[in-house]
């Protein structure tokens, strides 16, 4: 399935409303009216995983209940090392199940639970590192067949010449990795997931290009930074969307992770339910978008807090009174019909903060998903509407932006225009970085 | 074109960051017989110089002057087999790696390439590097630095186990240890016994400099 | 000076605007048309003291300058142990006076300074214990001089006997701890404080009965929880705004302390600008109120938050980062004219979660101040107050009060109906406690 | 008035947390020559068991609990000189405190009060105790549990002390300590070799009388 359209207008990608809401878990329904706090913890270094997963997710629930929180949803992202532990992901899953059911039952409370899977594969050989691939498999048929009610990754093919282009701040290295290399291990990792997830009954909720547009965006760092063009971040933001997109035609179905902010532009398009992490994400990184990417938001995340004691309690139960309190302006905004004037705050206090911001605005992102949606393939959909987006940036005049920003852009979009779409002219590109990307082997990706 | 122009259009390449060019020219210089020792003195090191300051006016980003640096390094390289025999010498070398279960080596490639472009040797061990090849590198290579990033908090440990093991072996006297990453801070730096911390890869460099000079 | 009127209508109470703003620090201006982020934080236990107030200070100023937050205040909250050791509340304030003036220049900032002094008092004896009163004194002197833009504290007379009372439920020991013995405590100190402001040329920013409401808040927990009546703890917050209300009267000006929730009222009051936690307070402590109360507030804390380091950066730079987000929504508010909106949603999530968050619906608070003002003499304001708002909790239906809630206003309403306001009979009523509280006496209350 | 309506008015007037009326009655009771030990067994205990009863069903809040605790200690103080010499027996004994630098004793209070309801007998020793004072209480009182009350972070070390202290005077083998406090938190009460945490005052005290039966 390919998507052609846009789902969602500027004025119907909203928080809270999809058009496709989804009900799962111990009845949550998600995109159907209400946003909903999606809390996600990581354990303390130095103490044992499961008991420490156990006593995360009792506090996270017990606080729920002292907060008279209905609904909610946890979010269990496992580690690389915990990965590698035989047996360990299915046992923190089955564990958590066992708590959430418990306090489902007892309270009457609504939870859904999605366990993130970690690409474990060497950077280098997305497709010839079989073993790790199938261990991801099996993790997700294992967490699956324990409890997960969503399975998530957050997949890194095409990371390894992302890596070598995004620091040299070469425009055309990161287009063809996130266009070409990261969308073609994303077309067959999702056609896995999906098929484990309809085997088991459970929820494909897509991918989050982390490892690229959060990657940028801590590279571009604060209002001062100067590591890389903050405009480069925005345009690797905006490029993610048709790598991430991929999920979601191999039938994928939301809600889509936390991070990935370029879910703003997967609502627009698919009009599924998308969880979005914001200014509580502040407990793991800074960033310039904290408001408004929670104008578009079904879930609302706090990106991942340590298990450490806050006086107010442990880490997350702490950051799930935030969220809490976030989603009830939300929401109360939803049923007294004013939530188009909350939108528009959250949209209007970071618009022209940063050009990061800026795409994520759901009138230029619209813009953006229209650009995306009117190519075939991959490759052009990133090129197109990475292009266009530096012709927005370069023309909105409110955005003031910084001299060496505006150079940036300039020198981009020429080196854009000379990209030519054509296939065998992008596999030259491509193979043109083979020898100085250590670990790239492009024939990897198509020899699938 | 005589030869002050040459030298000026290969320090302004240096300075537009257009690898083409700066080859170009290069060649140009080489065929007119320019003195390949003041290709290095003039224009690289003023181009350079030019681009650094550019960077702390906050009129180029890092990442051009690390472009930079890897043009310089280019030419340098093309020049080398003219140079008679004389070296082109570093100031000194850095083992540097991302540890073992951290695959997070972008903020470990920035401080490596920024490292060469000050004129550090550096051996780059790559990520998810094991304790074993840390000290390995080091007893093979003879650095005067190690460099150790991690991004996790769950991988941090093992920068201590690192310096644990360099010092079992009797190495850790030889090198100094610098560590950087997300997760770590100075205090955690000073906890373990490392000899520097670098809050991002300006600082690493200069600390790495600072010892070496 | 005595306030007679509620300066502030129902309508005209909100947040951003006081209707006296005040301007101090560098260029500071508060209540007047912004909301400004007001962060606080305190020391590692196991640390040098001085140097972690260094490493605060700078990390929440750098934290400022890569948001582009323009505005904001620091509070240095001092501990009982940090003010036994001689000369180190001056130290404290001068090493961070230093920093704020160079990043003021630097950047050009607009901070404000607030230094709040511990009251060290020995709980039973508020007046004879002449040595600790007169430490507090020199203290606010000391940090004056070295450089805190705002002086408050946390004032604690009539807490023996509250610490009595509230365990007990025993209401006629609340109302005369707090609205007696409190009272006439901030009047001796307040009168003292308000002194050394005006002859430093600093701000007397107000009180918090953080002693009394606070520790009822706590004691009530959770929607669950049934320690004591949450009715009771919505009672001690309003009972407190007559107590804290007595500062501004010997002639504080605010901004008033962010844990004094109490502050709704003494707005409404005054006039003068506020300070309020919400819910990031959760970091420190949880509350049912996280919304309602960033309806009307001037400055908006974070309680406070341990300088401990959570991945993102250490504690008081990310929750400086959630709250600017916070206020950045409610500025947007105020620069489209759509305050009153947002104003309503904040009330509207909460209002009728809890009778604690009810009593400080913009509305409600307004009625509860008129009982306050329409009184002479502290008594027979905390009296009436009390008592109009058992009648507003029983006759609301939206508050959906649990059984034994309504049990415990019904039975209070009639005690408090009870208690004649005439002053031999508080003064019988006082002294009816003596045998029974330890280290109550009166007597030192009234010899002043 | 029969015996049994005078046993249950007391119990009813313990239940309707009624001082007054439960002082009356327990008169009233006395000068109709019932058995003390009879109140005590029938009213008293039964009215404790209601009340509870209903603080469990959330009818009740805590503070009742407290309230009528104190009541029961009250009749039983006033038929203390007719129990014809058996002193009233307690189940155990317990020193209680808020630690050094810590003024919070509300926690601590109602902790205090829940045991005294519970038949422990308890030496209170306030707040802001030295960590000597905790010893000297220790020797003098010889109670089975030490409890220690912290609300603040900075304050919590003191309960180390005190435990580092108990082992040094040799005394630590004779007590059980049970922690608890806004700050603590079950890992610390097993890092500082406390025996017991208790996350609140039911469980507190459920704790200390695990430990006596
Ligand atoms: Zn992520
Ligand atoms: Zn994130
Ligand atoms: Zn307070």
């Amino acid at each position: 399935m390919r998507f052609k359209e846009v789902t969602l207008s500027p004025d119907t990608l909203i928080f809270g409303r999809a058009k496709y809401p989804l009900r799962y878990g111990h009845n949550l329904e998600v995109g159907k009216g209400q946003v909903i706090p999606e809390i996600k913890y990581f354990p303390r270094v130095d103490k044992d995983v499961k008991e420490e997963y156990g006593k995360i997710t009792e506090s996270i629930l017990k606080r729920a209940v002292d907060l008279d929180i209905r609904s909610l949803q946890l979010e269990t992202e496992l580690t690389y090392l915990e990965m590698r532990t035989k047996d360990l992901p299915g046992d923190i899953t089955q564990l958590q199940r066992h708590i959430i059911d418990r306090y489902a039952q007892e309270y009457g409370l609504n939870i859904g639970f999605r366990v993130t899977v970690a690409d474990i594969r060497d950077l280098g050989r997305p497709k010839h590192d079989e073993d790790s691939y199938m261990k991801i498999m099996e993790t997700f048929e294992s967490v699956a067949s324990n409890g997960a009610d969503v399975l998530s990754i957050e997949s890194e093919g095409g990371k390894e010449l992302f890596n070598y282009a995004i620091i040299r701040q070469d425009i055309l290295g990161v287009v063809a990795s996130i266009g070409q290399l990261a969308a073609l291990d994303m077309k067959k990792l999702w056609k896995d997931i999906v098929k484990i997830a309809n085997n088991k009954h459970v929820i494909a909720g897509g991918d989050s290009a982390c490892a690229f547009a959060n990657t940028a965006m801590r590279l571009a760092g604060g209002k001062r930074d100067n590591v890389i063009a903050h405009s480069l971040a925005a345009l690797v933001r905006v490029m993610s969307a048709s790598r991430s997109l991929v999920a979601y035609e191999e039938g994928a179905v939301g809600p889509g992770k936390d991070c990935a902010y370029e879910n703003v532009f997967i609502k627009a398009i698919t009009g599924y339910p998308m969880s979005t992490e914001g200014k509580s994400a502040a407990v793991a990184h800074s960033s310039l978008v904290g408001n408004i990417i929670a104008a578009t938001c079904d879930l609302w995340s706090n990106e991942q807090t340590e298990n450490i004691n806050l006086f107010g309690g442990c880490g997350p139960e702490v950051f799930l009174e935030i969220l809490y309190y976030d989603t009830k302006i939300m929401n109360t905004a939803l049923e007294m019909g004013k939530e188009k004037e909350l939108k528009s705050l959250f949209v209007k206090s970071d618009k022209y903060v940063d050009p990061q911001a800026y795409v994520l605005a759901p009138e230029v992102a619209y813009e953006i998903c229209k650009a995306i949606v009117g190519e075939e393939d991959f490759f052009s959909r990133t090129l197109t509407s990475a292009y266009e987006t530096t012709s927005m940036l370069l023309n909105d005049d409110r955005l003031a932006l910084a001299k060496n920003e505006i150079r940036f852009l300039e020198a981009t979009r020429t080196r854009l225009e000379g990209l030519n779409k054509n296939p065998s002219k992008v596999q030259e590109l491509l193979t043109s970085y083979e020898p100085k990307v250590t670990k790239l082997r492009i024939r990897d990706y198509f020899d699938v | 074109m005589d030869k002050t122009d040459i030298l000026n259009y290969i320090r302004d390449s240096i300075v537009n960051l257009d690898f083409e060019k700066s080859k170009e020219f290069t060649k140009i210089a080489l065929e007119n017989k320019v003195d390949p020792q003041e290709i290095i003195l003039k224009s690289i090191a003023e181009g350079m110089e030019i681009v650094g300051k550019k960077f702390e006016a906050s009129e180029y980003f890092l990442s051009e002057l690390i472009v930079a640096g890897e043009i310089g390094k280019e030419i340098t390289q093309i020049l080398q087999p003219y140079l008679k025999g004389a070296e082109v010498k570093k100031i000194g070398k850095v083992v540097i790696g991302t540890v073992s279960g951290d695959l997070h080596d972008i903020g470990k490639n920035i401080v490596s390439m920024m490292l060469e472009a000050s004129e550090f040797e550096v051996v780059d061990l790559g990520a998810d590097v094991p304790v074993e090849s840390f000290l390995e590198a080091v007893k093979r290579e003879k650095p005067q630095v190690v460099a150790m990033s991690a991004l996790l908090t769950v991988t941090m440990v093992e920068m201590k186990n690192v310096i644990e093991a360099l010092k079992k072996t009797g190495l850790r006297d030889r090198v100094k240890v610098i560590i950087g990453g997300a997760a770590v801070t100075e205090e955690f730096a000073k906890s373990i016994g490392a000899d520097g911390y670098g809050a991002n890869a300006v600082q690493g460099v200069r600390i790495c400099k600072g010892w070496i000079t």
